[in-house]
């Protein structure tokens, strides 16, 4: 029996359930592993959420000189697990002014977006979605959903601290926007395509972090400031505007916050090292060993993931946060140029058809 | 001598006003006015003798009357001086020295709140470090503090 | 729209209230509203014996108590006309300059933490604990030290802290360049702090704004070159100074003024090395009474009486120029204790540095102002 | 004379590195507390612990735990009650009257042993008492950990004191020198009856009465009724307590500057 699914690793499961449970049809095979495949990675994404504030907590605090969390299971791994129990366990309170429905749709809605990408974001081999061939663009459009939802949530909170950081979560975010879209057209220029999966797969020979370092300088930065977090975090800027857009929000309305933004800070790096660092693969001169072991590609994949991530952390951990209006003068004219100064370089580079060149560099390519 | 100088030349300037000059330690000198002419000493303390400096005003109660304290600081001399002025306890009211010196506007509201001495033309007398409306001076010999009796906890037993 | 900018609010530090009128992010008015922290020192100061007034000082501005006490002890022993014996004012102004480095140091991370930086804050607790570690050794506290006495102070060093001391002052001066490198290498922070919260010389001296403000602005007044008390005209030091009178010029002011304490402190401790003596003035009382009898003791009758005295001092705290007003009328209470307390006069001007910045430039100005709400409510 | 604290060079930033020399601080730092971050591990890890002060590494020359230093902390109080002489000096001294004198066993039904009983939920940890204390029997300790589940346990009596001093836990070893020429007890001879309530009440025995010549009396004078005996305080044994001064019925027992 055939089973048309996007998934490979889907299909096997689907498979699977067809060998086991002979008899049914194939659309409810289908459905049904779809739904596994979607609570798998769900769950997935959950946990590596949870396991990366745990190792940014680590991270930043031997930055600073200090342990970071410790007690909860080995070395704290627990520990943020048994945060978000505790948040779950709490009362959610809304200031009796605001407005309901923008009050508790807001997070959900934030929360929801942010893990809606992930269906979109190939993982490794067999783990990504072989047939959406504008996967990127989908990509980057819900992860721009954000603004709205945070907006929605800190006006109807009915604060002024929230108000505040709405706004500017609303005109940092936008303004961001665009030089990351540019950044990305520099990469789609250079590798031909818009589907995630070919673009890692065109980076075998050589990381586009080479030719194309300037667009990923735009595009880390144009990811800090959509990530919120220091030196772009003034949305939830803490010494000025409290907690920003999610001073009102306790228990698990705040806990959907902390998760979002972890998400997205998440996502954020997936997709510097799917679009710049090579995705899974590995260039073709490491040994095999490397690269010869059950899951390989998800490991090395992880790896780039949460390296990426602890550059962040180490941007943390070291930099002030800036203010409103040199953040967008920044943003439009220092980031937009850039973004376009790359997109020029790409097309000149495909154009004289010196990228192989590049490939042929000892250390760098093949 | 510096010390005898200062004095000395306000009281050259204003003989009505100044009542006393008295050498204090640490200081220029201490230099008591009358408060009917209390502008005139700031004016001349400020333009003519350089003082651009006022460090604090200070309330003090000898229960039949009331101190204010001015402590002054000069960057030319590099020395204090002291002025200080006693009203009567019935109506004490001075002149407000904010006009000239606008570092003595907390000074004297909280003088004004914590002593009970009203400066005539202070843009802004209103509480400062008590809650509004509240009636009492607590700085007075009057305001007693609670015998520690008073205050003693009733311990609860849990 | 008028925002309440504490009296709960990262910003504060301490529990006061900054009421901001918003046009956009812009700032077209404050208000502050203080007494969130008044405790009544001047009164309950009535009520107690001259020495038990000291452990009000060090709850007075509790990141430098010890200067607290200093400036009370200088005006009470004025009142009371004792003369401390030398070797004590040596002393003093080394835990003076200590305090004066590790109230610094909290500034320095308080202020970077405003600015959204937080591993500086932890770098700057961790060397402040230094020096509390130092103050522990011989004073007893680390917060509240109690170390000062009319007529001296409570004990000598013990034996090995000069050179323990010596070797934490040159540990610091490193991390001082340390702390230049996060601040002052970063275009960031030179983009948040520049030409930002700027009160010019002229309007310093106008709103009797003192301390490092005021030498951020260019004005040399340093009371202890300008009025040495203590030890400090036997000493080798320079005044900071800047001229751009913006939070990074504070921020450069404070930076060099620990430099200077560094230096201080290593000439005090090499004087005191040589010089042994007594620490305490001879005929003061060790013990100045208590407040009250002892519960269950009420027919006690203690009294001993002073000549009457009025004592004035004032020192250049690490926030500014504080200063001291104690009335002695013979009894074996005071009569009345006056505190100015710099940041009560550097905060009353904040409309004049905060006015037409952003909302976002409210938390370094009011950082780099260096407030502690313990001594603006007393 | 006024040195100008203008940037250096070298630590203005650099168009170019732009964010790079505090982000090598940061990794800087993050090397360095790879092995051992300076923070310590508090409930695990204790600066009074002997074995555990060599562990830390003290580049900073810093006085953290090591020996003498460390047992300068005032903590607790220790109370030796046998050397106690009920003085009520640790009493007089409290700033904050957490200091109550209640009886113990072991006096004389006359004049009852009383020793200080402390209130912890008041206390300030400010020394005065031990400063104060003329025998040395009440020290501060170095115990630092003081949480109780209910607010009467916060009250130490005198016993629970005697059993921290038994414990014999690093004692506060800086003693307050005392002055020289410290004011001492003066009488006012003229006033006094010889009633013997000083020297009765005297904790530690320095006042002894003395017989003063009778006066004759001039014609027509009439002569005081009393006994005819005065206190002589032994200014070097004398602990300055006052006991005499407020036991005194005539008020004729002051301070007094030292000649």
């Amino acid at each position: 029996m055939s089973v048309q699914s996007l998934y490979g690793v889907a299909s096997l499961i689907a498979t699977t359930l067809a060998s086991l449970v002979p008899g049914v049809p194939g659309y409810l095979v289908t459905l049904l592993a779809d739904l596994i495949f979607g609570a798998i990675l769900l769950a997935a994404s959950m946990i590596n959420t949870i396991v990366l504030i745990w190792y940014e907590r680590k991270l930043l605090g031997r930055f600073m000189d200090r342990r970071g969390a410790m007690h909860v299971g080995y070395a704290g791994l627990l520990q943020n697990f048994a945060d978000g129990l505790k948040l779950f366990r709490k009362n959610t309170y809304m200031p009796s002014e605001a407005d309901r429905l923008g009050f508790y749709t807001g997070p959900t809605a934030y929360m929801v977006s942010s893990l809606v990408i992930f269906g979109v974001l190939p993982i490794s081999t067999g783990w990504d979605n072989g047939s959406l061939p504008l996967s990127l663009l989908l990509a980057l459009v819900i992860f721009s959903f954000a603004p709205l939802f945070i907006f929605i949530s800190a006006w109807s909170s009915n604060n002024k601290y929230s108000l505040m950081g709405g706004m500017r979560s609303a005109a940092q975010m936008i303004a961001y926007e665009v030089p990351i879209l540019i950044a990305v057209v520099a990469v789609v220029v250079v590798s031909g395509s818009f589907d995630l999966t070919t673009i890692v797969m065109e980076q075998q020979n050589y990381w586009f972090a080479i030719p194309l370092v300037l667009a990923l300088i735009v595009f880390v930065a144009g990811m800090l400031a959509e990530m919120e977090r220091i030196p772009f975090d003034l949305p939830e800027a803490e010494a000025e505007l409290v907690e920003g857009w999610n001073t009102e929000y306790g228990g698990m309305l705040f806990a959907f916050f902390m998760l979002a933004d972890y998400l997205r800070a998440l996502i954020g790096s997936i997709l510097i090292v799917l679009l710049f660092l090579g995705g899974w693969t590995l260039p073709t001169y490491v040994p095999s060993a490397l690269t010869n072991f059950p899951l390989a590609g998800i490991f090395w994949f992880m790896v780039k993931t949460y390296l990426v991530f602890g550059v962040f952390v180490w941007v943390r951990a070291s930099l002030p946060r800036v203010r409103t209006d040199q953040l967008l003068r920044v943003g439009w004219l220092r980031m937009v140029p850039l973004a376009l100064a790359s997109v020029v370089l790409a097309a000149a580079l495909v154009v004289v058809k010196c990228l192989p060149l590049i490939g042929c560099v000892p250390g760098i390519g093949s | 001598m510096a010390e005898e100088g200062v004095g000395a030349l306000l009281r050259g300037k204003l003989p009505d006003a100044v009542l006393t000059v008295e050498p204090f330690d640490g200081t220029l000198g201490r230099v008591t006015f009358a408060p009917s002419h209390a502008l005139e000493v700031f004016r001349a303390v400020r333009d003519d003798l350089g003082f651009a400096h006022l460090s604090f005003v200070g309330g003090i109660d000898w229960v039949a009357e009331r101190e204010v304290v001015y402590l002054l600081w000069s960057d030319e001399r590099k020395a204090y001086l002291l002025l200080s002025t006693r009203l009567d306890a019935k109506d004490a009211h001075v002149e407000s020295a904010t006009p000239l010196w606008p570092s003595a506007n907390w000074h004297e509201r909280e003088a004004w709140e914590m002593v009970d001495i009203t400066f005539d033309h202070h843009p802004d007398l209103r509480h400062l470090l008590m809650p509004d409306g509240y009636a009492f001076h607590p700085l007075l010999r009057s305001f007693k503090l609670h015998e520690p009796e008073e205050l003693e906890v009733k311990t609860r037993r849990v | 729209m008028w925002i309440n900018m504490g009296p709960q609010h990262p910003m504060t530090h301490g529990l006061w209230n900054l009421r901001v009128k918003i046009d956009g992010e812009i700032v077209r008015d404050i208000d502050p509203e203080m007494g969130y922290l008044h405790r009544g020192i001047e009164k309950i100061s009535e009520d107690r014996h001259y020495n038990e007034i000291i452990t009000l000082m060090d709850r007075t501005c509790y990141v430098a108590g010890i200067a607290w006490e200093h400036l009370y002890i200088q005006a009470a022993e004025k009142a009371l006309h004792v003369v401390p014996p030398e070797r004590t004012l040596y002393l003093r102004v080394l835990v003076e300059e200590m305090q004066r480095l590790a109230s610094h140091i909290m500034w320095y991370a308080a202020f970077v933490q405003d600015l959204g930086l937080m591993s500086p804050f932890l770098y700057g607790m961790r060397d402040r604990d230094l020096l509390l570690d130092h103050f522990q050794s011989f004073t007893g506290g680390r917060l509240t030290y109690e170390y000062m006495r009319v007529g001296g102070v409570r004990n000598d060093l013990p034996p090995g802290t000069t050179d323990r001391i010596r070797k934490t002052m040159d540990w610091l001066m490193d991390r001082f360049a340390e702390y230049d490198r996060l601040c002052l290498g970063s275009q960031i922070f030179r983009t948040r702090c520049d030409d930002l919260g700027v009160l010019k010389a002229k309007d310093c001296v106008t709103y009797g704004v003192t301390g490092p403000m005021l030498r951020a602005a260019g004005v040399k007044r340093d009371l202890r070159k300008d009025r040495p008390y203590a030890a400090y005209d036997r000493l080798e030091f320079d005044i900071a100074l800047a001229d751009t009178a913006d939070v990074t010029a504070r921020y450069l002011v404070r930076m060099e003024e620990m430099r200077q304490s560094v230096r201080i402190i290593r000439q005090v401790v090499d004087w005191l090395d040589h010089h042994p003596g007594p620490v305490m003035a001879a005929n003061v009382p060790r013990w100045l009474g208590a407040p009250y009898a002892p519960i269950g003791h009420e027919g006690y009758l203690l009294k001993r009486h002073y000549s009457k005295g009025v004592g004035l001092s004032a020192i250049e705290e690490p926030h500014g120029e504080a200063t001291a007003y104690v009335v002695n009328e013979g009894g074996e209470h005071p009569y009345r204790v006056k505190f100015r307390s710099p940041v009560f006069v550097n905060l009353s001007a904040a409309k004049s540095y905060l006015v037409g910045y952003h909302v976002a430039d409210i938390p370094p100005i009011m950082g780099s102002v260096d407030v502690c709400v313990g001594e603006v409510d007393r | 004379m006024a040195a100008s604290a203008k940037p250096k060079e070298e630590e203005s930033p650099n168009p170019v590195l732009w964010v790079a020399r505090p982000m090598a601080t940061a990794a800087r730092q993050f090397v360095k507390s790879l092995v051992r971050p300076s923070t310590i591990v508090y409930p695990f890890e204790r600066l009074e612990d002997p074995k555990f002060r060599d562990q830390v590494r003290v580049e900073s020359g810093h006085p953290i735990g090591i020996g003498e230093v460390w047992d300068n902390y005032r903590g607790v109080h220790a109370l030796n009650i046998a050397t106690c002489i009920s003085c009520n000096l640790c009493a007089f001294s409290c700033p904050d009257l957490c200091i109550e004198m209640v009886t113990v066993p072991g006096g004389d039904p006359k004049h009852p042993k009383k020793c200080p009983q402390i209130d912890y939920g008041k206390c300030s940890y400010c020394g005065f008492c031990s400063d104060a204390c003329p025998e040395g029997c009440l020290t501060m300790t170095t115990r630092y950990e003081l949480s109780v589940s209910r607010r009467p346990e916060m009250v130490f009596s005198p016993q629970k004191l005697h059993e921290v001093f038994e414990r014999k836990l690093p004692m506060n070893p800086i003693r307050v020198e005392r002055p020289e020429n410290e004011d001492a007890i003066r009488l006012d001879a003229p006033l006094c009856i010889g009633c013997n309530a000083c020297a009765r009440d005297c904790p530690t025995n320095c006042i002894t009465m003395v017989d003063t010549p009778k006066p004759t009396a001039k014609p027509g004078e009439k002569l005081p009724r009393r006994i005819w005996k005065e206190p002589v305080v032994n200014d070097s044994d004398c602990v300055r307590c006052g006991t005499c001064i407020s036991v005194c019925p005539k008020e004729c027992l002051f301070w007094g500057t030292h000649p």
